[in-house]
């Protein structure tokens, strides 16, 4: 029996569809202890902004039920140091990798754009638009069609056309397919669903938020039936809608509800916190449950619940 | 696998409890961990899955290793020592012997060895004491005088096995209440012992306050401090960027630097302290 | 020691702040097996329509992770009913009520309201403004300022003023707090805070939704920290709001949470299906957690996290 | 508390496990339940937290209650048959003895036990036979012929305790892949059955499918038929509206009745079956 695991993101290709969720993995070599970074799909990195970024202040984290909180605040090295650092290492690992870019601004996603043409290595680009905006009062681009237009215009204009496009959204809004429509007309060739929902927790110790931030993204478990219908409306929405599916996946039947959903690939975010292995078993249990349920490829799967749609 | 890098011995075990007692206010647990036992380092941490199968508790909680015995082909386990605090340690205290869990290690950085004979001061704050007893075998194993001091809100937190005591030179105690030994905080007695006991290095783990003051007082008296720095941490392997903490680099500048593989041990000579709720000036990215 | 328990939402007062949550609470018979209603805050009872009215199909509900998906569509005997037998057996009870309306269209929110005055025993009106308007796509009357203020203003027109009239919005949109000041603008005098998040769950052996409905409002602890995060941001933009906070309180910890937040009162809902006394232990141990910290009377606690903005 | 209403004897207590016993494709659980006992009747069910302390899963489980016991002032016991299935009945079955959960009972209704002596068919499928050893009990205690024909996918997953046999005249077997008993599925067999014992009620108990196609022989021999349904329930005492199935009143309008409180025991005749997914016409507030 010969199962077909591979899948694509628009015109990129990956051997299978487990990937790594974006912020989720280190810089990909601390994670690399515990598997071959090369058998995932791919490695998403943590989303990078022009310059180096100290992030939040501390605390960062708090659990909730079958979930956390985090504000990590896009602490990272900078473009420059990426480029010349993580990506190479990547490389030599033999790793296929999508490249997360988050800006403050849209001359941002413009910058961080050129800046990744002609990378060997990249297979495409996630563009998290679910970040504060420092020309619209903070305001998260994705939040505002106008804003999440010009970001992956942006990026649309200055990216090298070979690196498909993957929008990522906050599911923070009142009706997320629109502004994946709004993002297919900027030129996104993808969607990256969903970012994490903005929550908070008060230490009753102190009587103030726990966290240095005051909210944090909400992620884990406790997301998933939102993840599922977020895919499910944009790609009812928008019938060909390319997905790659996140929030709250710890396992091959969390993952399978995705996929049927409408989601041809697969970020394992928390779960890797919880499991280091995660991704490598939520790989091997999807493939599991999808050759048991008589698929004969992964793509078959990828939206079955939508096959009584006109 | 990457080699010289760390948690580079780091797997995941079902781990099975071969002993659970309750000793003062806490759990000394011990674990069957096989080949883990044997790359322990005093220093190292374990992560482990707490609240079974269905647990709406996500994350690892870490532990100090308090001891670690490699037994060879026969496995190796490693103790613990638990503070029944919120629901993942309570869920743990309170497992029957022959539960698994799930635990992953070793974790993080160990303290450093000496490589000539030093006069070294162990000082633990509460559980803190947990992964010194180890330490000091190992010190004492190299030649090292080892004097310690463990102090705690009241006896009861004074974590202070019997075989624990053999391995160190001297035992000072000190609670906030008087309940035991000296009334009053380690940090008042540091100076006292340092200058008696003619100290080269502190090794320290306990409360972030207290690693502060010991800081401090290495610092006037211009020595060596490694210590053990606890902070909330969602996933023990450097993933997750949550338990940061502002670290000096050999530059001179501060980085937000992850405790978990950058520590638990660090030079406290190096950390910029009650960072809490602040990003200092001049760190890196700022 | 005498620590003040009651609370007051606008203009009406309660004997303490622990109330039932909309349509999880039975007609209120079914509860009061277990505890007397009089001990309540207040019952707010399950959202009424004009009509009688069946409910969706079955499966109606999905256990998730820290939470539960329902799809139970208003199901409920209509107003006349409801003001024929439900309201009449609350008061012999000594209960103090809260009713909550929903309508389909502005004028079922005019006409329930004009239902409503004169009815003895009504301490206040919870406006479910989360359900689907059917003159306007089934859009969410909450989910677009312009319906919100229309259901909200419909009900200002109609209802006695004695009443206060509560608002209750939906987590899903952009900015709850900018919904919530059109409330006030239409007249709300106070706010529940939260409606469940829409989710779904798929069935991974008819690899269809699990709910006939499809979608689901996800409640219980899962939500817990958007709850907190809505009652904040509702606070922080109106610093006068007053809240009924609800959203994944089980115990008193997680009441306090809200209460810090800035809500006068507390709905317990899901709690109650996994522990059928939920609502009489959570205001047992609220009670404690306040007294313990030094608080004089329950108000002293109210939006306490808000003490140190200007 | 209100006279004359549904789950008036409910309470929710700490009920220790006594005995759990793996019996075939079930277990087999006693539970010290004080007062639930004596108030408990067949056809009667509890609902149990499972998951423990931090458990991510919020809903009770619902079981029918196999048999109870009261014994006066030393308190009672109740017996339950669990399939192991999901996460919620893995964790229950998984309990060692003394264990406590929390149990809230006895709930909604339970069968009606005729005044005169009857020839009753007690119908069961899979676990379903559980209740109907504690009915068959009572109704011989009244005087009754009681005839049991239990069914199940393969013979693992037939409960029929040896002591349960005691109290029914006769106990037909049947099994879908034929390990067991007859080969075929119970309602193939009942027309038979009916007929020579010349049966005049019907209880039964099992999957949704079993107790509509015993309906239809039901109504076809012109019996009663008391049948006690399983709908996914979120509350189990009637607040939530989530377990509805539609049922005519007696004014032959149907309505999305609560099969926790106006069941599980309901008139197999009144439920319009097979109606997951829509609301059937007519349904009042369509
Ligand atoms: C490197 C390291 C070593 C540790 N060694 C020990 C030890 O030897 N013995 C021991 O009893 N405990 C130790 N701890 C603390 C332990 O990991 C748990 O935080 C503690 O047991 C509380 O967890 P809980 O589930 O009971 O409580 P909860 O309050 O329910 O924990 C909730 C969450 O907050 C985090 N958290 C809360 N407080 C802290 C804190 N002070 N530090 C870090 N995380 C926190 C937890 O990890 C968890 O994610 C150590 C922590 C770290 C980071
Ligand atoms: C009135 C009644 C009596 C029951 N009696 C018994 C009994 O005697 N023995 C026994 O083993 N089981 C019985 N059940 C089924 C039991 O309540 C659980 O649904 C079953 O054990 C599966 O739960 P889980 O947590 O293992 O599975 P999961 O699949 O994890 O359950 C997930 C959720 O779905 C619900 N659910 C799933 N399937 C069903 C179903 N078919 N019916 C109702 N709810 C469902 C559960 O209640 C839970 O909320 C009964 C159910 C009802 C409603
Ligand atoms: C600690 C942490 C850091 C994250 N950092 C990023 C990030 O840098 N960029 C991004 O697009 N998403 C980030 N995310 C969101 C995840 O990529 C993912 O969308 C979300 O967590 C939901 O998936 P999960 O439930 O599997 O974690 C982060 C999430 C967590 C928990
Ligand atoms: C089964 C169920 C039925 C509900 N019915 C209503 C309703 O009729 N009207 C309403 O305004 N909210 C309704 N809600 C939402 C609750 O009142 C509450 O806002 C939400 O469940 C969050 O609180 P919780 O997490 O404590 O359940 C319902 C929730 C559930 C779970
Ligand atoms: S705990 Fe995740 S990086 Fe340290
Ligand atoms: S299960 Fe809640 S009403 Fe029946």
């Amino acid at each position: 029996m010969s199962f077909d695991y591979s899948t694509s993101l628009a015109h990129a290709s990956f051997k299978n569809p487990i990937f790594t969720a974006s912020g989720c993995a280190g810089s990909g070599k601390e994670l690399s202890q515990f598997f071959p970074l090369s058998d995932l799909g791919a490695v998403v990195t943590k989303s990078i902004m022009l310059k180096p970024r100290s992030g939040r202040a501390t605390p960062r984290m708090a659990e909730t039920p079958s979930g956390m909180l985090n504000s990590i605040g896009l602490q990272g090295p900078g473009i420059d140091l990426f480029l010349e650092k993580d990506i190479p290492w990547l490389v030599d690992q033999g790793a296929d990798i999508v490249v997360s870019i988050a800006g403050e601004t849209v001359e941002d996603y413009a910058i961080l754009s050129q800046r990744l043409n002609g990378v060997a290595g990249i297979s495409a680009v996630e563009v998290n638009i679910s970040c504060p905006n420092v020309e619209n009062r903070g305001q998260v681009f994705s939040c505002d069609p106008v804003t999440a237009h010009a970001a992956i215009s942006a990026v649309k204009r200055n990216l090298n056309p070979a690196l498909p496009i993957i929008a990522k959204l906050s599911p923070d809004v009142t009706d997320i397919a629109a502004i994946a429509e709004v993002c297919v007309s900027a030129g996104a060739d993808a969607f990256a669903l969903i970012n994490t929902l903005l929550g908070m927790v008060i230490d009753l110790n102190t009587m103030r938020p726990k966290l240095a931030g005051k909210t944090g993204g909400l992620s884990g478990p406790a997301i998933r039936p939102v993840a599922v219908r977020a895919i499910y409306q944009v790609r009812s929405r928008i019938p060909d809608a390319v997905i790659l599916g996140m929030g709250g996946v710890s396992n091959g039947r969390d993952a399978l509800e995705l996929v049927l959903a409408g989601a041809s690939g697969i970020s394992v975010g928390t779960a890797t916190f919880g499991n280091p292995r995660a991704a490598m078993d939520i790989k091997n249990e999807l493939e599991s449950l999808l050759v048991e349920r008589g698929f004969a490829s992964f793509s078959e799967a990828v939206g079955y619940v939508h096959r009584d749609e006109i | 696998m990457v080699a010289g890098m760390i948690n580079r011995f780091a797997t995941t075990v079902a781990a099975e409890i071969i002993s659970n007692k309750k000793v003062g206010a806490y759990h000394h647990i011990v674990f069957e961990v096989g080949a883990i036992a044997a790359h322990a380092r005093p220093g190292n941490f374990v992560a482990i899955s707490v609240g079974g199968e269905n647990s709406s508790m996500v994350l690892r909680r870490a532990f100090a290793i308090h001891r670690s015995m490699d037994r060879g082909a026969s496995g190796g386990v490693i103790e613990l020592v638990v503070a029944p605090h919120g629901g993942g340690s309570r869920w743990l205290t309170g497992l029957p012997v022959h539960s698994k869990v799930s635990l992953t290690g070793p974790l993080g950085t160990a303290f450093g060895i000496p490589t000539e004979p030093v006069r070294a001061l162990l000082v633990g704050g509460g559980y803190g004491s947990a992964p010194l007893f180890g330490l000091a075998e190992v010190l004492k194993s190299r030649g090292c005088r080892v004097d310690m001091v463990l102090g705690a809100s009241s006896a009861g937190k004074i974590y202070a096995p019997i075989e624990g005591k053999r391995s160190v030179n001297s035992l000072t105690i000190t609670t906030d209440d008087g309940s035991a030994g000296f009334h009053g905080k380690v940090s008042d007695f540091l100076p006292k012992l340092i200058e008696e006991n003619q100290i080269e290095i502190i090794y320290s783990c306990g409360p972030m306050g207290m690693l502060e003051a010991i800081s401090e007082i290495a610092q006037q008296h211009d020595l060596l401090h490694q210590c053990a720095v606890e902070e909330s941490m969602a996933c023990g392997i450097g993933v997750c960027m949550t338990c940061v903490l502002p670290i000096k680099g050999d530059d001179g500048v501060a980085r937000m630097e992850r405790s978990c593989i950058k520590g638990p041990v660090v030079d406290g000579e190096k950390v910029i302290w009650n960072s809490k709720g602040l990003i200092p000036e001049g760190t890196w990215g700022k």
